[in-house]
């Protein structure tokens, strides 16, 4: 059943290391909002290591699900047979997630800014874009009322990390204060990227470098930034995943390799 | 992927006795929303929130019936919000309307709105919004004797062109919700069927969440029809399992409304001597529902006894 | 099975002569939004009758029952049991009666006055009243969102058809445009009482008598009625109950005369 | 009461064929909804509105997918009301993209929202209200491209006591909402499981529905669950009986989702050229969805096919 990379030794691939720094983050965390992929494997290891009574959330409306495979889609007919509730959309982003029951949403975008603003509409133009993309899809719901963020990001470039977002979709609570409206969660706390891992308070803070993973150095990052990136004033090294952890990544959580390139 | 199948207790400690929710869950000022419309009354939650003394309740219920009549005569209850305060269609609240009309033995602040008001001050309540809109109250006098039913101008012209105004009510956020069920599993995975009327939401407003249920049940029968699950774990914080807890209402497939309680009723309420005598009796005079539900008897029971009209399943499918 | 006033013949009660009038009015109509009692039985005739494809919307949320005995309340098992569907309180009053559903809702009070406003409230003063009532229900919603209400009144004295409403729990349309608002339906457009029937064609209309039962005089009417009670031009007689309808109330809708007292 | 159990068809002519049903409730330049989150997508209907070459449409759909960008390609959208416009997780819409980025081979007109965004709109077309209110969009560019994304102010102060401000949207009232489902009775009674998505709302927001089903069922087996039943009849206007009707999403319990589809859609719709040949063989080639199904063939649909788990009964129970 497992792939070539089972057990707890051999490379560590960058999906792979995504989702055990993701999963780590999520220590004692209660409920989790999350699509299909790195968030999901987070989220099982998470459960296997640190947050045993973690719950996924899903945006189809799944909640409680313990599939017989590894979903393929946030709306696997897997994650519904033999799940403990199953919602409707009006229930799902007005009961359980505007009202207030998600700690930690999980995102992605094509471009986030310092501030931890979100977009994942269009590049260049909204009226003519150069590229049309997907739009919020729930992004605007899970970034204004997840109690936080994290936020996954595989590619870290200046074009992506931008300095000024060619459109806001998913703006944090800073924009949303500036706009007059309190929202109920900090926003991005978390950016894990395929160089190391930025963070942030909440309202008022900047992203900032808190960790490198081995062999990036700070100066890279910077510079794969598309800012002036701001530093801890100690970042630390990433701690490479255990072997413990990789074990049940590559033999429990993702067996057959489906996230896990 | 074995590892997703195991089970996590993830909730430890959510089930416990009717005592220990009562004291763990409510507390004297606390509003309190006891919902249920006819159909799954939570009547043991209201009868051990009197055996505990509770005092000083903000008791939120669109239908305030028996149970209430109950917790207003035992001293509960400082304050009522309700949509119908009636002896369903078998005749009047003795007490409350002794409450309400002659401030006996002292007053009672009622705020009044109709179901759909209280349905969407649940619905506000449930989904954290400021307000909730409805095309209720327009010349009604409600709103003159309820400041919080409000008015709201639309941002959008009417078909006409004109300007929309439209009422609004406020959220209502209860301390705890307590609700009646068929059954769930330990972790709060609530199924209901037959009448489910506004305990989702009910249960998502509330700061935390008591359901009482026919049954516990092994996870894999919640499982096995995770559409039927009205109220998911993440919502509830106590399970307390009360077999007949619903009496004198019904729960469907269970058992069936005592029709002769609530016209009885009427007549109990009326004399607050008698009424006073009902309370040591069922309420004082047992010490938990079980006991209750035993001193009915069991032939009583067999009269309230429904036969079997089961669901066909459905199927989930199982990827082959 | 059958009462003693089984058949088509014999005297005709007074609920008889009100369910057998209401069902008149419900030709063609598609759905009632109705209560336990009279309006049950009237919607039960007149599906045998004038109205065969009506369906009963119960205020408890059943659509379509199907019930196996006359149900006691709106909320009976036997409404649940072989139901079409069973819908939750913010879908029965948001989707079906706001969402502009029903036809005709059937609403009883204690007092209404000449515009069609009701009063459940209160006799007295709300604050402290004489008599404290139950209250609206949904009778505001249904008032509101009903194409037309018919009203049921078993009683017709000068004090529950009031010139004055001692408070209007539930406003007709009349009240609701003085208040800025455009309400869906006309209001009440039907009262029949022990003595007649009124009627009304919506906004701006008064209450006028348009029939009276066999035996009863316009004058016996207007001594009744709390405020000058207008009369159409040719108040007419009520057809009496038909022995075939009499037949289906007796033998076929209420046989134990649960309602039928 | 025998009478009460009489069956009288009151819903006469409701069941059609899709060609019939297209026919009578879409028109040049209506709003059309299609619902379904990635479950249940009623894909047959969008290739039917193609082949009867409708025009102009405004089409309403929370996840605009395959069969939006099928419609598109094939001419019948002016206009696009939407909170996702990308194919699942696998990749692009090409004709949708060629149309928004270079209006090729003719612009299109796109109202953009968040997915509950789009949920409230519904609920406000379902329930009758001006407005619905959310707590999303502050701070976000999309209210400067959408105008229909405004502000209120809540007449109820905040817990500071200040003035809060909250987005709405404006309801959708759709001529026609379409949805698939597993099954329906005669009259439009429709159950759906597994994911219910935003198909009840979007039936209730709409002025006719159309409901496209796996399998019309005897009134009885919709009647031993009724609460099963999502749409009730009085929502529906005709009732379309289509197996496979969702392929390439999926019904739970009758078909899986075909994950191949999806992953190929993005390289044909890619090509115009490619996409053309696709519609022309799969669409315009095939007179009604039978015939696609078919086409596909046995085999292929074995591979889509689901095993056993079946939901347990419950107890509605009956009077004894």
């Amino acid at each position: 059943m497992s792939g070539q990379r089972a057990g707890g030794t051999g490379p560590v691939t960058s999906s792979e290391l995504l989702s055990v720094v993701a999963a780590r983050e999520l220590a004692c965390r209660r409920t989790v909002f999350a699509g299909i992929g790195l968030p999901t494997l987070a989220a099982e290891l998470a459960r296997l290591t640190v947050a045993p009574g973690i719950e996924v959330v899903y945006e189809s409306g799944v909640c409680g699900a313990h599939p017989s495979q590894l979903p393929e889609t946030i709306a696997d007919a897997v994650l519904i047979t033999g799940a403990e509730a199953v919602v409707s959309m009006p229930t799902l982003f007005g009961s359980v997630l505007q009202g207030g029951h998600i700690d930690v949403g999980f995102l992605g975008a094509a471009q986030i800014d310092r501030w931890g603003n979100l977009n994942t509409s269009v590049i260049g133009e909204w009226e003519r874009p150069s590229v049309r993309l997907p739009g919020s899809g729930g992004a605007v719901e899970v970034m204004a009322n997840a109690r936080e963020v994290f936020v996954v990001m595989r590619r870290h470039t200046p074009r992506s990390f931008a300095d000024v977002l060619d459109f806001c979709t998913t703006p944090g609570p800073d924009r949303a204060l500036a706009d007059g409206i309190r929202p109920l969660g900090v926003g991005v706390t978390r950016v894990i990227t395929e160089l190391g891992v930025l963070a942030r308070d909440g309202v008022g803070d900047e992203l900032r470098l808190v960790a490198v993973h081995p062999g990036v150095t700070v100066e890279q990052v910077r510079a794969a930034t598309g800012w002036k990136l701001k530093a801890t004033d100690r970042v630390t090294t990433t701690d490479p995943p255990a072997p413990a952890e990789l074990r049940l990544l590559r033999d429990d959580v993702d067996p057959n390799r489906v996230y896990l390139r | 992927m074995r590892t997703m199948r195991r089970t996590v207790d993830r909730t430890a400690g959510k089930v416990m006795s009717m005592r220990e929710a009562v004291a763990a869950f409510v507390h004297d000022g606390d509003t309190v929303s006891l919902e249920g419309f006819t159909h799954l009354i939570p009547t043991a939650a209201g009868h051990e929130i009197i055996r505990q003394g509770r005092r000083d309740l903000t008791v939120v219920r669109m239908t305030a019936d028996i149970v209430v009549d109950q917790m207003l005569a035992a001293g509960c209850v400082a304050r009522l919000v309700s949509s119908f305060v009636g002896n369903s269609s078998a005749g009047s609240l003795g007490e409350l309307r002794r409450r309400v009309e002659r401030a006996d033995p002292e007053p009672l602040v009622f705020e009044e709105y109709s179901h759909y008001g209280m349905v969407c001050r649940y619905l506000a309540g449930a989904q954290r919004l400021p307000f909730y809109p409805l095309r209720s109250y327009a010349g009604s006098d409600l709103p003159a004797v309820n400041p919080g039913i409000r008015k709201v101008t639309s941002p959008y012209p009417a078909a006409d062109g004109s300007t929309e105004q439209i009422y609004v009510v406020p959220p209502v956020q209860p301390d705890v919700t307590i609700i009646h069920a068929q059954r769930a599993d330990h972790r709060g995975n609530t199924q209901i069927w037959g009448l489910t009327g506004v305990q989702a939401e009910a249960v998502y407003a509330a700061e935390k969440a008591v359901v009482v249920v026919e049954e516990l049940v092994a996870d894999a029968v919640i499982r096995a029809d995770p559409n039927r699950t009205l109220v998911p774990a993440h919502a509830v914080d106590a399970v307390v399992v009360c077999p007949r807890g619903a009496h004198p209402s019904f729960a469907q497939g269970y058992y069936d409304r005592d029709n002769a309680f609530y016209r009885a009723w009427s007549a109990i309420s009326k004399d607050p001597e008698r009424l006073r005598g009902w309370l040591e009796e069922w309420v004082y005079g047992t010490v938990d529902h079980a006991e209750y539900a035993a001193k009915l008897g069991e032939e009583f029971w067999a009269g309230l006894a429904v036969g079997e009209a089961l669901s066909e399943p459905v199927n989930y499918g199982r990827r082959l």
